[in-house]
């Protein structure tokens, strides 16, 4: 039983980590632009697909494939913000959700297309096999998932709180007139916005592409059960979206190993239901004026 | 630091302690007031006085956080404002809310909305009750838009009229809820003199037919020549109130708006 | 002025367009009384990993007859749709091809479940229809089943090859993971029924989602209970996911067996060496190799892959052999009995010893699919290849 | 109703009812009606949502749920427990009531992106309960041999019958729809997409008419899901994931949100899109969907409908030209 049990966490664990880091990309967006991307989940796939393609078919090292992965999958973010989301900034909030829609069903299409239907896999970063901890197997590459997202979320916080362009964000988030008006270019950091969270998104599918493979159709679900992490931890909340996403993981490790599996995707998705009926304000996000801040 | 209340005994609103906070700020600082029936009050101060916050709490949009709105006699705080606009309450607002894409006629014919009550299955199967009240909702709703003079307009929609129709079709609209209490919101806002003019006459043949009309107004003429009282606001408390006359005396008053300057 | 000159071009475009598409494709080139065969394939949409190899290989098996003359003088037109794996537009589908094109004779579609969407379909217009998915259902009951034969084994046949190896191996105890689609549902329900058959106890019977990133849980809670072996029977990345997670959990001592999704070498590639020793039943045409040549099989599926592989340059999968099936039986019922719908049906009905690529067919009133666990494989993976278990 | 409604309703009613009759003389478009009972069955999917996204403002991402509610009660009410069909209809929809209901009143207190993610979340619980509860709706394999309809004894069997029930339903839903939008409830209605805090104010019980109108549109679809059911004879879940909602969404918005006759018009073109004018574009065609989404939305966001009066105003103005000339 204590065996199953730190099993069931360490996947839980892992899985959470990867939620928590697409929650935090919902929440730059939302943060700058009170938009909700609902192609949030795709930039995982494509970080992915992008890193599998460059180990895969240009032979780069995975490391240098995971700068290329985040980097290629940013200009997608820059390309949705210049070329769609600029196009469409006075529509109304139906619109704009139909919009960030129709990305990401193109962006399914062409990774489709692109990539074919078959899951591509990566090489784990480290070659080390996996680690037994009383019983239950760790494999490396979990602690290379742990690593990188502990790093983001560190990085995050040092660019929020402490470089111009962070704080300049924040201040468009709270109050985009006022922004304009003391000179910052709301604009940039819109842009700014879509490119960073592409490339956490993509970050977040280089480092656990090792461990479960990746399709085309994988972004939907991602982005969805994101979302939950997202708004269970408050929307905008950054440290929230990181507890809640661990939060899911182990729900639903622990649902799949106890309860029943074929429910496991329910599971994250009845949390985030509950959180969005009950406490929509989430579970770490205190009131309403504090709710864009990091 | 209040007034005493209550001169009359018998109030169409009283407003009874009412604190409004928003996080940290203090819109309003327990306001105690009451307004008697048929007459026009104006609600007077400057910019973040926290008129408008006030007609929220009046009308339902928000809940006070502390003190007790009464209508009547009865208490509305705490009522969603649909509700309250069917107790007969009804309001405009400050930037125009009128509804641009429908009609004007439809506009007032949704002020009819309290006063009826066909639901949605019997509007989607047209049961003969329902089309009784739809031709008696247009037979009023004709007849409050001859009341403000928009007669010829009737079929445009709302949001091409120019703004000092919008704001008179806002105060149709609100008069077709047949409210017992009308608070408008800047009406004059934005318009010139010939029609602050028009208006002025139209709010003095609304208290004719007998309603009780609360009036946020930074148009002083209009204010000391159609109010029969006057609440000035200042900050989130009650700096001072009375006769248009009695508030062009007072110190206070005076202070606020001339001495600060 | 300029403004209404570009509308009326519009205009006049799209009535181009319509005019266009009224008339481009019935009328088209057509030689002497051709033969016309319909055929339905998932080549698009989640299915496509089935339909495309289906569609590459009736493709190349039309061009071969005709250009040996095609059916007693008569060449084939092939008429393909593609279903986009969705039930509705298979349903339209088949009613197209039985009303405009008026076809003798229906293949495909690919998966059960757009299948079961037109067995009524077949059934009211007369029309023999041969399924190229597995599901039992699509054939049972067989009075309302009366015009429609499948070419695919049945899960049942696979589970039953799956046991009989355990049994021969002494394997009684065993541990088995399903995913959610219907294809891993219709494994399980088979594995759960005929357990008690050969005497095996499912001591765990886990199910996860075709798109979970990680099986580790399910296999911890079937490690838990100390099966001799264990099964998954899934389609898609799964299938992968299960085999490293098996190696990761370090359950390689208890043996792992797939189902015949399994069998696609992409499978392997994916798995890398975490597949060895993965066991699985496999129809013949995927191991053709493989066979002894006195095996009746082994002519027409070395024919069948040669040309596949050269004229495609990919290697065949089991699921083109389906489309070889179904489409070699429409030809034979052609060609006996020409373009009657009622004739081809009792033709097929009466069908014995037909050597397919999946198995020797043997079709009965009782029996529209006519295959049995014999025309199955047990096959282990060895050296990242395929080969016949021991 | 106005005068333009009457005209729109009489002359489609002309053309549906004609149809058939010129479709299955052309050989090459014979199959058209079989496409046109489908596309009837999307339309009263699309109205119940062109209701609650045009008229209500507000955005839901679970319709296909809701179609798979009344197509999987209909399907179990009738060959598990042997119901007769028209007994299952109402049910089917009753069960999809309660479960809007259910749904909406929190849901509906959420806004814009909130209520469209709450309704995907609950859309794909509905897909994957389907899946799960193989005991009833057979699991992922679905469910077959669900019995046909029958209107007094005679089994609905020809493609032209089916047709012609199904759009005098989708008439008399369009009807219905139309009914409530010019009247009492249907002015609140469009008030509230306008300006929700005025409409509040002058005693539209906002909370309450969004609720009726998601508990409205997700009856439509249930009862499209029934009729669906007993047309196809067969279900697996397949049929109402995401994609399906996804695609009731952009029916209206290509129709035009704001036009009961837009969703009826995107219905009809995305079903023929999607079964013939598109198959040519085979994998692309998820691309397809994807621009066409786009495009609806960022350039003509009042969908086709909106087009209409330009067609006709420039139609107008070239006949003037003409005559002056």
């Amino acid at each position: 039983m204590g065996t199953d049990f730190l099993q069931y966490t360490i996947t839980g664990l892992t899985v959470g980590v990867i939620y928590a880091m697409v929650a935090i990309g919902y929440n730059i967006i939302y943060n700058v632009t009170e938009i909700i991307n609902f192609a949030q989940g795709e930039f995982v796939m494509l970080g992915g697909l992008f890193a599998a393609f460059f180990v895969g078919t240009l032979h780069l090292p995975v490391f240098l494939a995971f700068f290329a992965a985040v980097i290629a999958t940013g200009c997608v973010g820059f390309a949705m913000e210049r070329f769609v989301i600029r196009r469409a900034r006075n529509a109304g909030v139906l619109s704009l959700i139909i919009i960030t829609i129709a990305v990401s069903i193109l962006l399914k299409g062409s990774a489709m297309l692109g990539y074919g239907k078959d899951p591509h896999c990566l090489p784990a970063f480290s070659t080390r096999g996996p680690i037994m901890i009383a019983g239950a197997v760790l494999q490396p590459q979990v602690l290379w998932i742990f690593g990188v997202s502990a790093l983001v979320v560190i990085a995050l916080s040092f660019f929020f709180h402490r470089s111009f362009y962070g704080k300049a964000m924040l201040a468009c988030a709270d109050n985009p007139i006022a922004a304009r008006m003391v000179g910052i270019p709301v604009r940039q950091m819109v842009l700014l916005a879509f490119i960073l969270s592409a490339s956490i998104g993509a970050a977040a599918g280089v480092i656990i592409t090792p461990i479960s493979l990746m399709d085309y159709d994988r972004g939907a679900m991602l982005g969805l059960k994101g979302f939950g992490a997202a708004v269970l931890g408050g929307l905008g909340n950054f440290y929230g979206a990181l507890l809640a996403g661990c939060v899911l993981g182990l729900a639903e490790s622990y649902c799949a190993g106890y309860l029943s599996s074929g429910y496991k995707d329910a599971v994250a998705l009845i949390f985030l239901l509950l959180a969005l009926f009950f406490k929509p304000e989430g579970l770490f996000g205190s009131e309403a004026a504090t709710l864009k801040k990091f | 630091m209040q007034e005493a209340c209550c001169p009359e005994l018998s109030s169409i609103l009283e407003i009874s302690d009412v604190q409004m906070h928003f996080g940290g700020i203090v819109a309003l600082k327990g306001i105690r007031y009451a307004v008697p029936p048929g007459i026009i009050q104006a609600l007077i101060g400057p910019n973040g006085a926290g008129k408008t916050t006030l007609f929220h709490c009046i009308s339902g949009l928000i809940q006070p956080t502390f003190g007790h709105v009464l209508f009547e006699g009865r208490q509305i705080d705490g009522m969603l404002p649909h509700k309250i606009a069917r107790l007969g309450i009804s309001r405009t607002f400050q930037h125009v809310a009128l509804f641009k894409s429908m009609t004007v006629l439809e506009n007032i014919m949704l002020g009819r909305h309290p006063k009826t009550k066909s639901g949605f299955w019997a509007t989607g199967l047209r049961l003969p009750a329902m089309r009784r009240e739809e031709r008696k909702i247009l037979e009023t709703a004709r007849y409050h838009l001859d009341f403000v003079g928009l007669g010829d307009s009737a079929n445009l929609p709302a949001g091409t009229l120019p703004l000092g129709k919008q704001r008179i079709l806002e105060i149709a609209r609100a008069l077709a809820t047949d409210p017992r209490l009308l608070l408008l919101d800047e009406p004059a806002g934005g318009l010139n003199i010939r029609e602050t003019e028009v208006l002025g006459d139209l709010i003095q043949r609304i208290r004719a037919c007998g309603v009780t009309v609360i009036l946020v107004e930074h148009d002083m003429n209009l204010v000391m020549e159609i109010a029969d009282r006057i609440l000035v606001l200042h900050y989130g408390s009650q700096l001072a109130s009375g006769t248009p006359m009695e508030i062009m005396d007072h110190p206070a008053v005076i202070e606020a708006y001339l001495g600060g300057g | 002025m300029r403004r209404l000159k570009k509308w009326w071009g519009a205009a006049g475009l799209l009535l181009l367009g319509i005019l266009f598409h009224f008339a481009a494709p019935p009328f088209g080139w057509t030689v002497e009384s051709p033969y016309r065969i319909g055929a339905v394939f998932s080549i698009t949409g989640v299915g496509s990993f089935l339909g495309e190899p289906e569609k590459k290989t009736a493709e190349m098996i039309v061009e071969e007859v005709n250009q040996k003359g095609g059916i007693n003088g008569h060449p084939i037109e092939l008429i393909i749709y593609d279903d986009e794996s969705d039930a509705t537009k298979s349903n339209l589908a088949v009613k197209k091809l039985i009303k405009k094109d008026e076809v003798p004779v229906i293949i495909g579609p690919t998966r059960s479940g757009e299948s079961l969407a037109v067995v009524s379909v077949a059934e009211e217009a007369h029309v023999p229809l041969i399924s190229c998915a597995a599901s039992y259902k699509i054939v049972t009951p067989i009075e309302s089943r009366k015009w429609v034969f499948k070419v695919a084994g049945s899960d049942s046949h696979v589970a039953g090859k799956m046991y009989d190896y355990m049994k021969s191996k002494g394997i009684q105890k065993i541990g088995i993971m399903t995913d959610s689609t219907g294809f891993g549902a219709s494994g399980r329900e088979e594995l759960l029924r005929l357990a008690p058959e050969y005497g095996i106890t499912i001591a765990a019977d886990e199910r996860y989602g075709p798109q979970d990133t990680d099986l580790s849980a399910q296999l911890t809670k079937i490690r838990s209970v100390q099966p001799q072996a264990v099964v998954n029977w899934s389609i898609g990345p799964t299938q992968v996911l299960a085999v490293k997670n098996w190696r990761d959990l370090g359950m390689g001592y208890t043996p792992l067996f797939q189902s015949h999704g399994f069998g696609n070498r992409k499978n392997l590639e994916l798995c890398g060496t975490a597949a060895e020793g993965v066991l699985l039943p496999l129809a013949r045409v995927n191991v053709g190799a493989l066979l002894a040549d006195a095996q009746p099989q082994k002519k027409v599926i070395m024919e069948y892959t040669k040309s596949y592989e050269d004229r495609y340059k990919e290697p065949i999968s089991s699921f083109g052999g389906h489309a070889w099936d179904s489409l070699h039986l429409a030809i034979a019922a052609l060609k006996s009995v020409g373009p009657d719908r009622a004739k081809i049906r009792d033709f097929i009905e009466k069908t014995q010893k037909f050597v397919g690529q999946h198995g020797v067919f043997n079709f009965t009133p009782q029996d529209h699919n006519g295959l049995s666990k014999d025309d199955l494989e047990m096959v282990v993976v060895k050296n990242g290849d395929w080969a016949l278990a021991p | 109703m106005n005068k333009k409604d009457r005209w729109a309703f009489v002359g489609m009613g002309l053309l549906i009812a004609v149809f058939p009759g010129v479709a299955l003389n052309v050989k090459c478009i014979s199959h058209y009606v079989d496409v046109m009972v489908f596309a009837g069955i999307f339309s009263l999917v699309s109205l119940g949502l062109c209701m609650l996204m045009g008229y209500a403002g507000q955005v839901s991402m679970a319709q296909a749920a809701f179609f798979g509610i009344g197509a999987y009660s209909s399907g179990i009410l009738t060959s598990r427990l042997g119901w007769n069909p028209w007994m299952a209809m109402p049910a089917g929809a009753g069960v999809a009531a309660l479960v809007a209901w259910i749904i909406g009143v929190p849901a509906l207190r959420l806004k814009g992106h909130y209520l469209a993610m709450a309704t995907l979340g609950f859309g794909v619980i509905v897909h994957i309960i389907l899946g799960e509860e193989v005991k009833w709706t057979g699991g992922p394999s679905g469910m077959v041999d669900i019995p046909g309809l029958q209107i007094a004894g005679w089994k609905l069997t020809s493609e032209v019958a089916w047709y012609y029930m199904i759009w005098s339903v989708v008439f008399m839903a369009l009807l219905f729809c139309l009914h409530v939008i010019y009247s009492r409830v249907g002015r609140g209605l469009r008030a509230i997409h306008e300006e929700e805090m005025a409409a509040e104010s002058m005693g539209v019980p906002t909370a309450c008419y969004k609720v009726q109108i998601f508990v409205f549109s997700a009856i439509l679809s249930a009862i499209a899901g029934s009729f669906y059911t007993h047309y196809v004879t067969c279900l697996n879940p397949g049929s109402f994931n995401l994609m399906w909602s996804i695609r009731f969404v952009l029916m209206v918005m290509v129709g035009g949100t704001q036009s009961l006759w837009g969703a009826i018009l995107g219905a009809v073109l995305l079903t023929f899109a999607g079964n013939e004018w598109l198959q040519i574009f085979s994998d692309f065609e998820i691309l397809v969907y994807g621009a066409m989404l786009l495009c609806a939305a960022l350039f003509l966001p009042g969908g086709l409908a909106s087009l209409v009066p330009k067609v006709i105003g420039v139609f107008r103005n070239s006949l003037t030209h003409l005559c002056k000339r």
